[in-house]
This record gives C-alpha cells, sequence and structure tokens, in this order.
C-alpha cells in the first residue's frame, strides 16, 4: 500500500490515462488521426498498479493496446499524442504510430503490434538485467488473446529455464479482437496454465489498485532477489471497442454502461482513498490533468509532419 | 612499414602549387592527426597543412620558400623503428617524386641515363614505361597510390593504370570509397580525360567484325554508322546481317544522341561557339603562355647555299619536291641531335624532364577553324625526300581531317613557319610538353655586309622560343648557332 | 584565287571536274584550269551531243517502221541541223550544270592554257597574260584528241574528226568511216539511219574489235543488213580531196590496195592523249606508249603530280576517268577505305542500233587465262518484250567461270542492252554468282528477263529455250 | 597469420569479441550441450557442428547460454537484450529454422531503429547453416539469405572464405545493427590463412577472388569456390574471368558489382539461394537497371531448379550449382 504522495501520483497516472484515451476517443472523429487506435479505458489500476513498483532501470514490454503502459511508465504525454497524430515531434518522430510508442530511456520497450510480441523481448531484457547485473527486472503485457500464442508460452518456459528477473502480466479484458476469452482461453484459466510453465502465478481483479499493486509487490520482490519470473493475471474488461469504429457486435446491450457504472477503476480507487487523500489534491489533479491532455493535443496538432527525406533515416545505426 | 608521405595538399580545385612557408614542427618529432605540421602558401590562402594520421616526421625534404605543385612531396614520415635506409629505399622507389623546386632547373641532376632501347627514350629520371597510360590524366592528380586508400577494385586497378593518386580523388562511397566513376568525375573536373577501355578480346576485336556474315550493305551502313556487325542481330537470308539489322541498332544509338541547337543569331552579330578543336588550342596555349617563362632568342641565317642545294636536287630528281620547309626540319633535327637538352618534354608536375634519341618533330600546319601540328618522327633520321614527302602528305591530310591522332600527338619540338605568307619574323608559343619552338620567316633578299661589301643575299630570320624553366638563354642560342651552321653549309645535312 | 592551293587540276573533262569537286569536298583548297569549256569533250563533243542525235536518228527509223504498228505516217521529213541545234543544246545545259557545281563546292576555275613550269608550279595562259599558280598537289587530266594518221590531213575540207562529224551543214551522200570502234560504229549506224551511203573501214579482221567475236560478227550481219559496206583487214594508207569527194586508198595486209570515194571521210581510228605543251619533258615524267605513265592512284613518277583519265591510259571512257578521279584525290587526302579503280568492273557501251554493252572478259580472253567457263546464251528472239516492241534483234552472252560461279563477263547486244549491263556490273560488284542471279526475281515482260535466261542457260537450266 | 579452417576462424572470432567486450553473449541449442544430462557439467558439443567448443569452458554458462529448442524465444531473448544493452550472438543451428521464430527477426528486431525514431539499437548477430551438399534434405540445406535481405533493418553476410568469416563475424558482433550470418556447411573444412589478431571487413565491400576481363561471375559463399575453380580452367584457354563476392547482400557492394560489368560486359551469376526472386534476380535486376549499355550478352543465371532440396546424394548433387553448370554459362556469354 503506497503512502498517500504515492497514492495521489497513482491516481494522477490513471487520470491522465482516462483523459488520454477518452480525448482520443473523441479527436479520432475529426479524422486528422492516422492509422487504428486501440483504447485502454476501463484497465487503467492494472498499467499503474504494476508500473508504480519499477523505475527507469526496469523494461517493460507491452501491447497493441499500449497508451496506458506508455503513460504509467512514465512516457511524455506530448511525445505520445504527437506520435500518434504522426507529427516529428512525437516520441518515436511519427514513424512508430500508436501501435509502436517506445522510449527506451523511460525502459519502455515499445507498444508491440504483434499480438503476444512482448514476453520474448522481456525475457531478453531481463538476461541484460541479470548478465549485466543491473538489478532491473522486466515485465510484459500480453492480453488474453496474446496468452495463446505459442512464442508466449516459449517465453515463459525459457524464463524458467534461465531463472531471470521477468513478470509476465496478462491483461484479461475479455476479449482478443471479437472474439471472447472465453472461447479462446481453451482453459479458461490464464494464471493457472502459466503455472504449468514452473513459477507463481495469481489472478487479481485489475479493475482494483492495490489488488494489482499487492501482486505485483510480490512479483518484483522475487524478480530482484533472482528468484526467478512470475506470473499476474489482471482482469479488466475494457470499456471501447478492439479499435476505434468497432461496432463491438459481440457484446450484450449494457454491458458497457454496466461497466461504466460499477467497474471504473478510477472511481473504485477514489472510494477506497476517499479521507486519505483531500478532494481539493483530486480535484487539482483533474484540472492539471485535463490541461496537460488539452496542450498534448494543441501541441500535436501544430506540430509538423516529419519531412520526406526522413523515411529513409533510422533504418539502420551505419549502413 | 608505413612509410608515408606528406606532400603539398590540393586546397581547393583551382590549387595547382603552393609555397612552403615555415615547419611547424621539426624532423624527429612525432605527431599526432590533425597536428600541424607547416605552412604553406598559395595563390589565394596561406594555410597549415594538418597531418592527415599519426607518425614522426623522420625526413624534411623542402626547405621555406620552396614552391611546389599539388602532391609534391615535402616530408617523409615513419615510425621510429624505421631505419633510414628504409626511407631512402622508400624514397627512390617514388619515381620522379623526388622534390625539384621549380624555381631552379639548375637542380636537374646529371642522372644515370637509363637507356631504354625499344622506346629509344633517354631519362633525366626514370621515366614510366607505358607512356600512353596517363596520357589524360591531369598533373594535379597524377602519383602513386597507398594502399590505406578505400577504393574499389577496379577505381585502385584504374589508379595503378593511369597513374592517378587517390588521395586526391574524394570517394562517394560509403565511407568516402573511391569507385570509378568518382575518378573519372575528378580527372574531368581537373580538365583531363580516361579512356575507358577493357584491352580484354571484345575491345580488341573491336572494328574487325568481316567475319560476319552481312549483305554490303549492311556492311556499308554499319561502317559508316560506326556500328560492329557483330552487334546487330542476324535477321536476313542465309543467317546474314541485313540493313534492317544494323539499322535496328542505329536507332537505338540515335533516339539517345541529342538534336544539336543552330546558334543563337541577332541581326548583324553571329555568335559562334568555339570548335572542339579551337577549345582545345586555346586551352594548350594559354596554359603554355602561363606556365612556360617563354623567352625568345632571333637569328638570320644566310640561306643562299640552302637554296641552291635545295634547287640542285629537285632539278635532278623527278621524284624530288623539295621546300625551304622541308630543309629546315632535317637542320633542326641535326641541331636537335647536337643540342639534345631542347628535343625533350617537361612534365611539371613530376618534376621530370624526358629526352629523346631521336627528333620527332612537330610542324605547325594551318587548317580550316584552327591549326594542327603533325609530325615528322625521327626526322634526323630520314632522307630529305622522305620529310619532304611525309610533309606533303600529312599537310593534305591535315586540310581533309583524315590525320590519325598518333601522327599529331607528342613530339620532342616544334616548327612554326609562316614564311609562305612574307613575314619577316615573328614569335611562337611553346607546344607542350615540348620545351622549345623554332618559328620561321620568309627568305627575303636583304642588303647585307659581305667581306665590306654590301650585296644582295636571301636570308631567313628564325626566333626560338624557350621553356626557361628547363632551356637557359645559352643553350638556346648554342641551338641556333648549331642550326645557322646546318643551314649555311647544308652539305652537312647530307652527312 | 588564292595564291597557292592543295590540289590543281588542269582539264574539266569527266575526270578533271570530278577530281576538283571531290578535293573541294574534302576540305582542299582546289584549282580547276581548262582552255576550253567545262565538261570537256565528253559533253561537249562526246558521249553527250552523240546520243542526242542518235535519239534523233532512233526516232527517224522508228517512224519509218511506224506502219508495222499499224500508225501512218505522212510526209517524213528529217531536218539535219534541228537536229544539230538539240544536240548543241543538250551541250550547253550540261555545262552550265558543271559550272554550278563547281561554284558550290568552292573550286576556283580558271579559263586558259596550263603548263607545269616546275615541281608544283603551273603556269596558266589566261588571254595571254602568264598566272603562276603553286599547287601542293597537280592532276593532269587533260584527256585525248582524234587519232591523226599519216597521209590523212586532218585540215582537209571534207575529212571530218567527230567535231565534225556531230554538227553537219547539211548530209552527205556517202561517209567513210576509218575505225569500227565505238565512235566509228556510232557514227556508222547514225549516218546510215539518216539515209547516207556508210563505209565502215577496219583494220583489223572484225568490226569492234574489242568486244567478243560473236557480237562483231552479229553486228557485221546487221549493219550489212542495213546497207553499211564493211572492209575489214584494211588500213587507211592516205586520204585526198578530189573532185568526186574524198578518194581513200586503202591496203590490205597482204599489201594489194584498193581505193574508195565519198563525200566525207570520218576518221574515227583512236585516239592520242593530249600531252603536248604540259612541260612533261622538263620535269622528267616517264611516258609509256604515249600516255603518262601512272600507278594505280595515278600518282606519276614526279612528286606531286598525277595523271588520270584518257591520258594515264586506256580504256579511254568517261566513268573510268571518273573513277580514276576519285580514287587519286581520295588516296592522296587519307580518306579511309579509298579503293584504286578495278578496270574488269567498268562496263563499256556501244549506242549503235543495236546497241553493245559488255563487261569483262570475252570468252576468247578467258579461255586464254586458262580459266574453265560456262558460256550461256539467249536470243532476243525468244524474248516477249522484244517481240512484242518489235526489238528481237540481239543477244545476250555470259561468260561464267564454272568453279567459282564468278561472271568473268557479260555481252550484250540490242535494244537497251546499255542501260540492261549494269545488272550484271552489280553482280560483278558485289560478286554475285551465276547462282545468285539465277534465284534473283526478273520482272516480267522485259528485255533484262534475257539476262536470266543466258544465265539459266549457262547453268544448264534452260527454260524459254 | 596462420592456417585456419573456416570453423576455426569462426570460432576464433568469437572467443576474442568474447574477451574483448564482456557484453558479448552466445545463445542457442547445444552451443554447449551436456545441460541437464546424466553426465553432469560437461562441454557435449560446442555447437552441433563444433563452431563454439571451448567457449563455455572458457566464458561460463551465463555467457555461453545454452537454450531449449525454441527459436521464437531464442530470437526474441537476442532481440530483448540487444536493445538493452547486451551484445547476443544467437545460434540458429540451421538457417531453415527462421520459420518458426521469424517473427522476433522480421517484425521486431529488424524494425526496433526505424519505429522507434532512430531511437534503439539492435546489435545482435543471428548465426546460422545454409547450403545443400550434406544430404540434410529439404529442411536443413536450404539457403534463405535472399528472404533476410528483402527485410529493412536486417544485414545479410554470406562468407566464402576462413579470412572473410573472421573478419565479417567480428564486424557483425561490432555492429550496432541486427546481422544475419550465414554459414556454408560444406565450407567449414576449408583452410586459409586467417590473422591471429581481430580484425574487421567493413560490410558492402565485395572481394574479387580473381580478376579477369571477359566475364564476370558474380557469387556467394560455396559457389565463390566453384566459380574460382572455372576461372582457374578457363584462364588456360585464355578465357579471362572475373569472380566477385559481395560477400554481404545487404548492404549490398553494387559499385564493385557493376564496375566489373562495364568492365567485361558479360555476366553470370550464381546463386543457391532460389530459382525465383532470389539474390542472382536482385543482381540481374541491378545490373539490368544501371549497367545495361554495358553488356554484350545477356545476364546468365545459374541456380537451383524451383524445388525444395532433394535428399538422395544424386538427386541433391543435380540440384546444386555446381562447376560444370557455371563453366557452360560462361561459354554461353562468351558466345552471345
Amino acid at each position: 500500500m503506497p503512502d498517500k504522495h504515492g497514492l495521489l501520483k497513482a491516481y494522477r497516472k490513471m487520470r491522465e490515462i482516462r483523459e488520454f484515451e477518452e480525448r482520443l476517443h473523441v479527436e479520432n472523429t475529426t479524422g486528422e488521426i492516422p492509422g487504428f487506435l486501440h483504447l485502454y479505458t476501463g484497465q487503467e489500476a492494472i498499467a499503474v498498479g504494476v508500473c508504480e513498483h519499477l523505475t527507469d532501470r526496469d523494461y517493460i514490454g507491452s501491447t497493441h493496446r499500449g497508451h496506458g503502459h506508455c503513460i504509467a511508465k512514465g512516457c511524455d504525454l506530448n511525445g505520445m499524442m504527437a506520435e500518434i497524430y504522426g507529427k516529428e515531434t512525437g516520441l518515436c518522430r511519427g514513424k512508430g504510430g500508436s501501435m509502436h510508442i517506445a522510449d527506451l530511456e523511460r525502459g519502455m520497450l515499445g507498444a508491440n503490434a504483434i499480438v503476444g510480441g512482448a514476453p520474448p523481448l522481456a525475457v531478453g531484457a531481463a538476461l541484460s538485467a541479470k548478465t549485466l547485473e543491473t538489478g532491473g527486472v522486466a515485465v510484459s503485457f500480453t492480453g488474453d488473446g496474446g496468452s495463446n500464442q505459442g512464442l508466449v508460452f516459449e517465453a515463459m518456459n525459457m524464463a524458467v529455464v534461465l531463472q531471470l528477473p521477468v513478470i509476465f502480466v496478462f491483461e484479461n479484458n475479455g476479449y482478443g479482437e471479437g472474439t471472447g476469452h472465453d472461447y479462446a482461453v481453451g482453459s479458461r484459466d490464464i494464471a493457472g496454465r502459466a503455472a504449468g510453465f514452473g513459477l507463481p502465478a495469481v489472478k487479481v481483479d485489475g479493475t482494483d489498485f492495490f489488488a494489482v499493486y499487492g501482486a505485483m509487490e510480490t512479483a518484483v520482490a522475487r524478480a530482484r532477489s533472482r528468484q526467478g519470473p512470475s506470473v499476474i493475471e489482471a482482469v479488466a474488461m475494457r470499456w471501447h471497442g478492439h479499435y476505434e469504429g468497432d461496432a463491438m457486435l459481440y457484446r450484450a446491450v449494457g454491458e458497457v454502461a454496466e461497466l461504466r457504472a460499477n467497474h471504473d477503476p478510477l472511481a473504485l480507487f477514489l472510494k477506497r482513498v476517499e479521507g486519505v487523500i483531500p478532494q481539493e489534491d483530486i480535484d487539482a489533479v483533474d484540472r492539471e490533468v485535463a490541461q496537460a491532455i488539452d496542450e498534448a493535443v494543441a501541441r500535436a496538432r501544430a506540430a509538423n509532419p516529419p519531412a520526406a527525406d526522413q523515411v529513409f533515416t533510422d533504418v539502420y545505426v551505419d549502413y | 612499414m608505413s612509410i608515408r608521405p606528406i606532400e603539398v595538399p590540393k586546397w581547393g580545385l583551382t590549387m595547382e602549387e603552393g609555397t612552403l612557408s615555415r615547419w611547424l614542427i621539426e624532423a624527429g618529432q612525432p605527431f599526432s592527426k590533425g597536428d600541424e605540421l607547416c605552412e604553406i602558401e598559395t595563390s589565394k590562402i596561406a594555410n597549415a597543412l594538418e597531418a592527415p594520421f599519426d607518425g614522426v616526421l623522420r625526413r624534411i625534404l623542402v626547405q621555406p620558400g620552396v614552391t611546389l605543385p599539388v602532391g609534391a612531396l615535402l616530408a617523409v614520415a615513419a615510425p621510429t623503428e624505421v631505419d633510414d635506409a628504409a626511407i631512402d629505399a622508400w624514397l627512390a622507389a617514388r619515381q620522379g617524386a623526388a622534390p625539384v623546386p621549380m624555381s631552379t632547373t639548375d637542380a636537374v641532376a646529371p642522372a644515370p641515363a637509363a637507356a631504354m632501347p625499344e622506346r629509344r627514350v633517354v631519362s633525366v629520371n626514370p621515366a614510366p614505361q607505358g607512356l600512353p597510360a596517363g596520357a589524360g590524366v591531369p598533373a594535379a592528380l597524377r602519383g602513386q597510390t597507398t594502399d590505406s586508400v578505400s577504393a574499389t577494385s577496379h577505381a585502385l586497378r584504374l589508379a595503378q593504370r593511369e597513374e592517378i593518386d587517390l588521395s586526391r580523388v574524394c570517394g562517394s562511397g560509403r565511407d568516402g570509397r573511391i569507385s570509378v566513376a568518382d575518378i573519372e568525375q575528378a580527372v574531368q573536373a581537373a580538365g583531363g580525360q580516361l579512356l575507358m577501355q577493357n584491352p580484354s578480346r571484345p575491345s580488341v576485336e573491336r572494328g574487325d567484325d568481316s567475319a560476319v556474315a552481312a549483305t554490303p550493305i549492311a556492311r556499308r551502313l554499319a561502317r559508316s554508322g560506326g556500328i560492329d556487325l557483330r552487334d546487330c542481330r542476324a535477321t536476313g537470308s542465309r543467317g546474314r546481317v541485313c540493313r534492317a539489322d544494323v539499322e535496328a541498332l542505329m536507332g537505338r544509338a540515335g533516339a539517345s544522341a541529342a538534336a544539336g541547337q543552330p546558334a543563337g543569331q541577332e541581326s548583324g552579330r553571329f555568335e559562334q561557339p568555339m570548335s572542339a578543336m579551337r577549345r582545345t588550342i586555346a586551352a594548350r596555349l594559354q596554359s603554355s603562355k602561363q606556365q612556360a617563362p617563354h623567352y625568345r632568342v632571333c637569328m638570320d641565317m644566310d640561306l643562299e647555299g640552302l637554296l641552291e642545294l635545295k634547287d640542285t636536287l629537285n632539278r635532278a630528281a623527278p621524284a624530288l619536291k623539295l621546300s625551304v620547309n622541308d630543309l629546315m626540319i632535317k637542320a633542326a633535327a641535326h641541331a636537335l641531335m647536337a643540342v639534345p637538352q631542347l628535343n625533350a618534354q617537361y612534365d611539371a608536375q613530376r618534376q621530370v624532364v624526358t629526352r629523346f634519341a631521336d627528333a620527332d618533330i612537330a610542324v605547325a600546319v594551318a587548317i580550316d577553324g584552327g591549326l594542327i601540328t603533325p609530325i615528322i618522327p625521327a626526322a634526323n633520321r630520314r632522307s630529305l625526300a622522305e620529310i619532304s614527302d611525309m610533309m606533303r602528305d600529312l599537310v593534305t591530310r591535315a586540310q581533309a581531317g583524315t590525320l590519325r591522332p598518333s601522327e599529331f600527338q607528342g613530339g620532342s619540338f616544334s616548327i612554326s613557319n609562316l614564311g609562305m605568307y612574307g613575314v619577316s619574323q615573328f614569335d611562337a608559343i611553346i607546344n607542350p610538353p615540348q620545351v622549345a619552338i623554332l618559328a620561321m620567316g620568309a627568305a627575303e633578299q636583304r642588303a647585307v655586309v659581305r667581306d665590306g661589301e654590301i650585296c644582295a643575299r636571301r636570308q631567313l630570320t628564325v626566333s626560338l622560343s624557350s621553356d626557361h624553366r628547363v632551356i637557359d638563354g645559352a643553350l638556346a642560342a648554342t641551338f641556333l648557332c648549331e642550326l645557322r651552321r646546318l643551314v649555311e653549309t647544308p652539305a652537312l645535312l647530307m652527312v | 584565287m588564292h595564291q597557292s592551293y592543295d590540289v590543281a587540276v588542269v582539264g574539266a573533262g569527266p575526270g578533271g571536274y570530278v577530281a576538283a569537286l571531290r578535293a573541294a569536298q574534302l576540305g582542299l583548297r582546289t584549282l580547276l584550269v581548262e582552255r576550253d569549256s567545262l565538261g570537256g569533250i565528253c559533253l561537249n563533243w562526246g558521249c553527250i551531243p552523240t546520243k542526242a542525235m542518235l535519239e534523233g536518228a532512233e526516232v527517224l527509223h522508228s517512224c519509218r517502221e511506224a506502219s508495222r504498228y499499224g500508225v501512218q505516217v505522212q510526209g517524213l521529213s528529217f531536218d539535219i541541223a534541228a537536229l544539230v541545234r538539240h544536240s548543241r543544246q543538250v551541250s550547253d545545259t550540261l555545262v552550265r550544270g558543271i559550272a554550278y557545281l563547281l561554284k558550290k563546292q568552292g573550286v576556283d576555275v580558271l579559263v586558259g592554257s596550263a603548263r607545269l613550269s616546275g615541281k608544283g608550279l603551273l603556269e596558266v595562259d589566261v588571254d595571254g597574260r602568264a598566272q603562276l599558280i603553286r599547287a601542293r598537289h597537280i592532276v593532269l587530266a587533260t584527256g585525248a584528241r582524234a587519232r591523226a594518221l599519216p597521209g590523212v590531213d586532218f585540215g582537209t575540207p571534207g575529212i571530218w574528226s567527230y567535231r565534225e562529224a556531230l554538227r553537219p551543214d547539211v548530209l552527205p551522200q556517202s561517209l567513210v568511216i576509218a575505225g569500227s570502234g565505238a565512235i566509228g560504229s556510232e557514227f556508222a549506224s547514225l549516218y546510215n539511219d539518216l539515209g547516207v551511203k556508210v563505209t565502215l573501214l577496219e583494220r583489223a579482221a572484225r568490226i569492234m574489235p574489242l568486244e567478243d567475236a560473236e557480237v562483231s560478227q552479229f553486228m557485221r550481219s546487221q549493219f550489212e543488213a542495213r546497207g553499211i559496206e564493211i572492209h575489214t583487214g584494211f588500213s587507211l594508207d592516205q586520204a585526198c580531196a578530189t573532185d568526186e569527194g574524198i578518194e581513200c586508198h586503202l591496203r590490205r595486209e597482204d599489201g594489194s590496195r584498193q581505193s574508195i570515194t565519198a563525200d566525207r571521210l570520218l576518221l574515227a581510228a583512236g585516239i592520242s592523249p593530249n600531252v603536248e605543251g604540259l612541260g612533261l619533258e622538263q620535269l622528267g615524267v616517264a611516258m609509256e606508249q604515249g600516255f603518262i605513265r601512272v600507278d594505280c592512284w595515278g600518282r606519276t613518277n614526279v612528286a606531286g603530280l598525277y595523271a588520270i583519265g584518257d591520258l594515264a591510259g586506256g580504256p579511254c571512257l568517261a566513268h573510268k576517268a571518273s573513277h580514276e578521279a576519285v580514287a587519286c584525290i581520295e588516296h592522296l587526302a587519307g580518306v579511309e577505305g579509298a579503293e584504286p579503280l578495278d578496270r574488269s568492273l567498268i562496263p563499256s557501251c556501244i549506242y549503235s542500233r543495236p546497241q553493245v554493252a559488255s563487261i569483262g572478259l570475252t570468252e576468247e580472253q578467258a579461255r586464254q587465262q586458262g580459266r574453265q567457263v560456262r558460256i550461256g546464251r539467249f536470243s532476243l528472239q525468244a524474248n516477249g518484250k522484244a517481240l512484242a516492241c518489235g526489238e528481237t534483234c540481239g543477244f545476250v552472252k555470259t561468260v561464267v567461270e564454272a568453279d567459282s560461279g564468278e561472271i568473268l563477263g557479260a555481252h550484250l547486244v540490242g535494244h537497251g542492252v546499255t542501260e540492261q549491263i549494269h545488272v550484271l556490273a552489280l553482280a560483278r560488284q558485289l560478286e554475285a554468282g551465276d547462282e545468285d542471279l539465277a534465284r534473283m526475281v526478273f520482272a516480267h515482260p522485259t528485255l533484262s528477263e534475257s539476262i536470266h535466261e543466258s544465265i539459266l542457260h549457262g547453268l544448264g537450266q534452260p527454260l524459254h529455250q | 597469420m596462420s592456417i585456419k579452417s573456416f570453423r576455426e576462424a569462426l570460432n576464433e572470432a568469437l572467443w576474442q569479441e568474447m574477451e574483448r567486450d564482456h557484453r558479448v553473449v552466445l545463445m542457442g541449442e547445444d552451443i554447449r550441450g551436456g545441460n541437464g544430462g546424466s553426465a553432469g557439467e560437461v562441454e557435449a558439443y560446442g555447437g552441433v557442428l563444433g563452431v563454439t567448443k571451448g567457449l563455455w569452458s572458457r566464458f561460463g554458462s551465463s555467457r555461453v547460454i545454452d537454450t531449449p529448442i525454441t527459436e521464437s524465444a531464442l530470437l526474441g531473448m537476442a532481440a530483448g537484450s540487444a536493445v538493452t544493452g547486451l551484445r547476443p550472438v544467437a545460434d540458429l543451428m540451421f538457417m531453415d529454422f527462421f520459420g518458426v521464430s521469424h517473427d522476433m527477426l522480421y517484425n521486431q528486431a529488424a524494425k526496433f531503429r526505424y519505429m522507434f525514431g532512430g531511437k534503439a539499437r539492435t546489435p545482435m548477430v543471428v548465426r546460422g547453416m545454409i547450403g545443400a551438399g550434406y544430404g540434410a534434405g529439404a529442411q536443413h540445406s536450404q539457403s534463405p539469405y535472399n528472404i533476410f535481405a528483402t527485410t529493412p533493418g536486417l544485414k545479410v553476410v554470406v562468407p566464402s572464405s576462413p579470412y572473410d568469416a573472421k573478419g565479417l563475424l567480428i564486424q557483425a558482433i561490432r555492429d550496432d545493427d541486427p546481422v544475419v550470418f550465414c554459414e556454408h556447411k560444406t565450407l567449414y573444412k576449408l583452410e586459409g590463412e586467417v590473422p591471429d589478431e581481430p580484425y574487421t571487413i567493413p560490410f558492402g565491400t565485395a572481394r574479387y577472388t580473381r580478376e579477369g576481363d571477359d566475364v564476370t561471375i558474380i557469387a556467394l559463399a560455396a559457389m565463390v569456390q566453384q566459380a574460382n575453380i572455372v576461372a582457374d580452367k578457363l584462364a588456360a584457354e585464355g578465357i579471362s574471368v572475373e569472380v566477385v563476392d559481395p560477400r554481404t547482400i545487404s548492404p549490398l557492394d553494387e559499385q564493385s558489382i557493376l564496375e566489373s560489368v562495364e568492365w567485361t560486359g558479360r555476366v553470370v551469376i550464381v546463386d543457391e539461394s532460389a530459382a525465383r526472386v532470389g539474390f542472382a534476380h536482385d543482381v540481374a535486376a541491378l545490373i539490368a537497371s544501371r549497367g545495361f549499355h554495358a553488356l554484350k550478352a545477356p545476364i546468365e543465371l545459374v541456380t537451383p531448379p524451383h524445388t525444395p532440396v532433394p535428399f538422395a546424394p544424386s538427386l541433391e548433387q543435380a540440384w546444386v550449382p555446381n562447376a560444370a553448370r557455371i563453366e557452360a554459362a560462361v561459354r554461353k556469354v562468351l558466345e552471345a
């Protein structure tokens, strides 16, 4: 359980994610944003609950639904927004986009548009941490859809074989694209299946910041003390479609409304900290975050697109 | 290993020489890449030469105040473990690149004249064997390439063949690697031209397409269009190349050749672009006039004896049609044998004077739109009849434009004669890389004093222009004295 | 006018003017000297005006034969003066054309008599004033003239050379022609057609002695059929004017004599080169049988001096002179690919009626050279076009080397053969063999088909005989 | 300088680079071998063909990492560790196995730098065997370097001699980009002079193993040896053959290829990768588009047929390009 300062910081992160994603949900309709958007709303507690245990020497590997992970890991909001707008001021200079936001200085190994792509990379980052003795750990985020990929299994096995400081976080948000978790995950139990690889695996409520935070505390402690990898399955349904524009014909009428009413991670968080954090502090954070997101959008829109000659740069370090 | 030269750098495209102002480090001192080694002045700038690599300055070859062409050797660097003998050997191997200050021609050492009989060339410093190689390479690029330069295999081969120093060529490839195209570009930028020909079988045989079965028309068409019949398809009867095949190839070649635009023309004013020949003449003579310090020595000669000899011979033999010019060529050739220093070529870049065993005399011939200098090779060994016949043939073919390049390129000495226009005397510009040219006026009746009496004699005035870098006044005068002796006692020409 | 030239050409006939044109084309400064008129004998007194005259005779002949085609010509009359006028006009037109060409190419033309005054020096007498010309190369192309015979004086009225024969004021009653070469035979045919009683004398055993024996034999029978009296094996000893006309004294080889009298005597017994007054002796120019000795490029033994055309030896034909001119100039100018003239490729033509055209070797010459030959023959009597035209008089004879198939020679007699001969000239030039010609498609009906048939005959594959 | 085999040269390169830089780690199945076996702590393999022999004994398990048979995780771990500070050398064993793991190379490692706006470096090397000739069958005999070379972001090395193998492998390890290092299995025993000290050969510099005037043969790996045989044989007939070994096909030394073509005007390209859309076709297109004017004859390609690699030795010999086929191609372009 973090202290008051930590709680307010966690809240600010969750609020940032919420504002960022809801603002994109609106801005996307202007047609100014190229490509696909996969929004994280509803899962804020997972990213923040995990990343509050991490520092810049620790690495995370993300998914195509990566905005929340980026913000939680400390990526610059302006840089992220500009990247999503495809501008030269973006974190990846407009060459990555929403699905490939990365910030290696923050330990963010990149959102990853290949489902199941992060775990092997996180294994590699953990190998670096172990070999170079940085004391760092590596975390991979994978969805319930990605949990079925063979290379995810390979990664878990490798991590166990080499006893690497890596934590595999499975965010079970109910759907892999338009296919339900209950259909696609044969055992219907991601954590239970993972345990078979020979590592501790727990299942928590992903809308509950404190549950995630607690599970991660244990896993990080194991990793940092060279006790090997862990698995956390966190369940939190997404509020938006697979991508922006998804008609969500696969969801029952009222499902999302019910989520908004009863499973809002931010609301649940505020309820828990009632009396601990003064309301005016909360209000101040809300105001500041709204302002920051306003500014990020304005800056992103005003920024220049990358010059055409940039198409040729950054393929190789040296060629 | 790794004895490396410190050379006069090329700062900017137009720099051709630099004067060493002072050394900033002493012999024996080590230096690092980027250290300033010495100061060099050019006509445009004074600048410090930065060390292109790490090393120890082992030997300073040039003292302050000396002017040297770009690429000339200033000093030698080598690690301390390299002994002096190795450096001496290295210097000797670096053919002819020994520092010969431009300002002191006296410094040309009387070197062991290593004769190369097959070429009949005697060189003050050993000349490279393949004389045609490097012919189109401007002096600024000539030299030996050290193995530290990054270049493609063909670029290295080309550099070796054409004697190009690749350190003076900018590479456009990865990490500055030099390609064949880079060399071509550098040579062109410096005003030269490379003949890129693979001497392998297809090129050697080029032109000899007689073995190809072809119709007479196709053969003729191909010849006139410069088409090699072996490049043509053979769709004609009995597997022969026919007209259509040749034309198909011409069509492809012709499509890429742009049609020339007629020159702009306003009322009363005509712009005429310089012809290629004019441009060449302009460039060569301008460079000669600017670079070679010309001076003239004149002398009158009595022609009575020579004219009498000429008439006697012409009368006696139908096959002889000697002119004064023919006899003067012969006389000059003999005089050059007596004063061989004038029978030479000078390579300012390499600071080498090449002397020739035979007098290859170039004779200036006016042709439409310019002039050309066909050569009587080994005029000293030819009879008057041969010289006369060759001259008539060369001059006629010069007019008709049918001379081959080998007939007008090179030469060890030139003669220009304007006597037929009634010119008494004139000065000529040296035809580089030669070192002297003889200008002949008309044979004129002049009142001269002989044995205290004024009498009319036919006289000729000649003017010798010499390059003072190589030929001093006394030498020029010696040559003219010898020439006069031969002209006034023409029977000597028969010997 | 320049002070000095690269090339000076003396004589503006078909050799000289072509040499000057070619030299100027190659960029050489060129002078052409002519003492009379441009075009030389060929244009003024030879090839061209005779053809104009012969065409007149041909038309007259056709009119006489017209009734065969149902054409009735009444009141047919002939005016020799008008024909002469036409002939002169043709010459004038061509001469003007030459002058234009020379001017266009930048050739300087000097009218006067030239004389070599030294090596590379020409002295030209222009209206009595001597002009000195210096030239690196001097090309002599002064041509030739009708050869005079001992005992026969050209000054005598009634004794003609071709010049007089080309412009008679009136037609003579009778004409004796000495010499049955091209000139003699053409005039014999011409004057016979014009209604003159013609007697043709030939010192050799047959007329047209340079042609194939079969041609001579055929032409003799043709001429005799037309009423031309022919005496072969006779030489003209003497001719003198009498009241009855020109009395010609003839002598046989065996010494027996005979005399004939006619209104006019035309001397056509060969030609003499115009070597006189050129100053050749002073320069030591080497001669050979009256002609200037030259190599295949026209070079004499004197440096820078050349001779081409009739002056340099036979055959004395305009086209031979022109070819020599080009070869000579191209060689001295160093033109790549210049080739000397191959004399075996020169066709020769006699514009008599019927015409004679030939190229290469006669059958006799070929056999004398020891070559195995196959002879092809074809008579125009079997040629459809000839029948249609009523020109069945003539034949084609081809001489082909047996092993190589090379067309060694061809001999044509008949209407228009002077045009048809070029098929065979082309074949020789391109070294097409008889098998190639056998495969060649000849249009039907043409007179040229006879060539095809003769070739086929030689190959033993005749179609129409 | 001493005589070493291709295999020894590679081993020496790895050894020297691991000595020089503690960030260099090796990973792959059985690069040590023996892990978890009943024989205890032994080096059972040192690589299936012995390339990594002795390295585990020297550098230990933390730097010579035996992995499970798990190519995806292997390359993923290599990519992830490369982008976070290590310089891994992953041994794929047979390059044919790229199929089960290609995402980590194709979508991840190759793209990091570009996709992340130039902020990532991925200094990893993927070693693997290529080539037919050992009767290894359709799944262990291919030469898929053409497939790697299509991917921007990957560098592809195909050495043909011990000297090149060492210099290029050291360069590959020191290179900050992902490098696919293709070792032709028939070359391992090939011996040649190799300097004892470490050295690098810059990528994108072709080597002319023979210089000549009449025909250019462009070849890689084992085909270079075949081309050299042909060049030496034809030299005796007065036919002068130039053999160009590009050594790396990405980057490709286009200049050296084009200059040789400019010089000779006649080209034979030998390529073991594919009958269609292979390295040979790429180089032929390069020459056709930028060196067409120099060509005196149509370009001749010598490739395997468009079939999988057959097993039976008689079939495999017919499949793989050899000196006889190269010689025939050279004669064909000379006659054209």
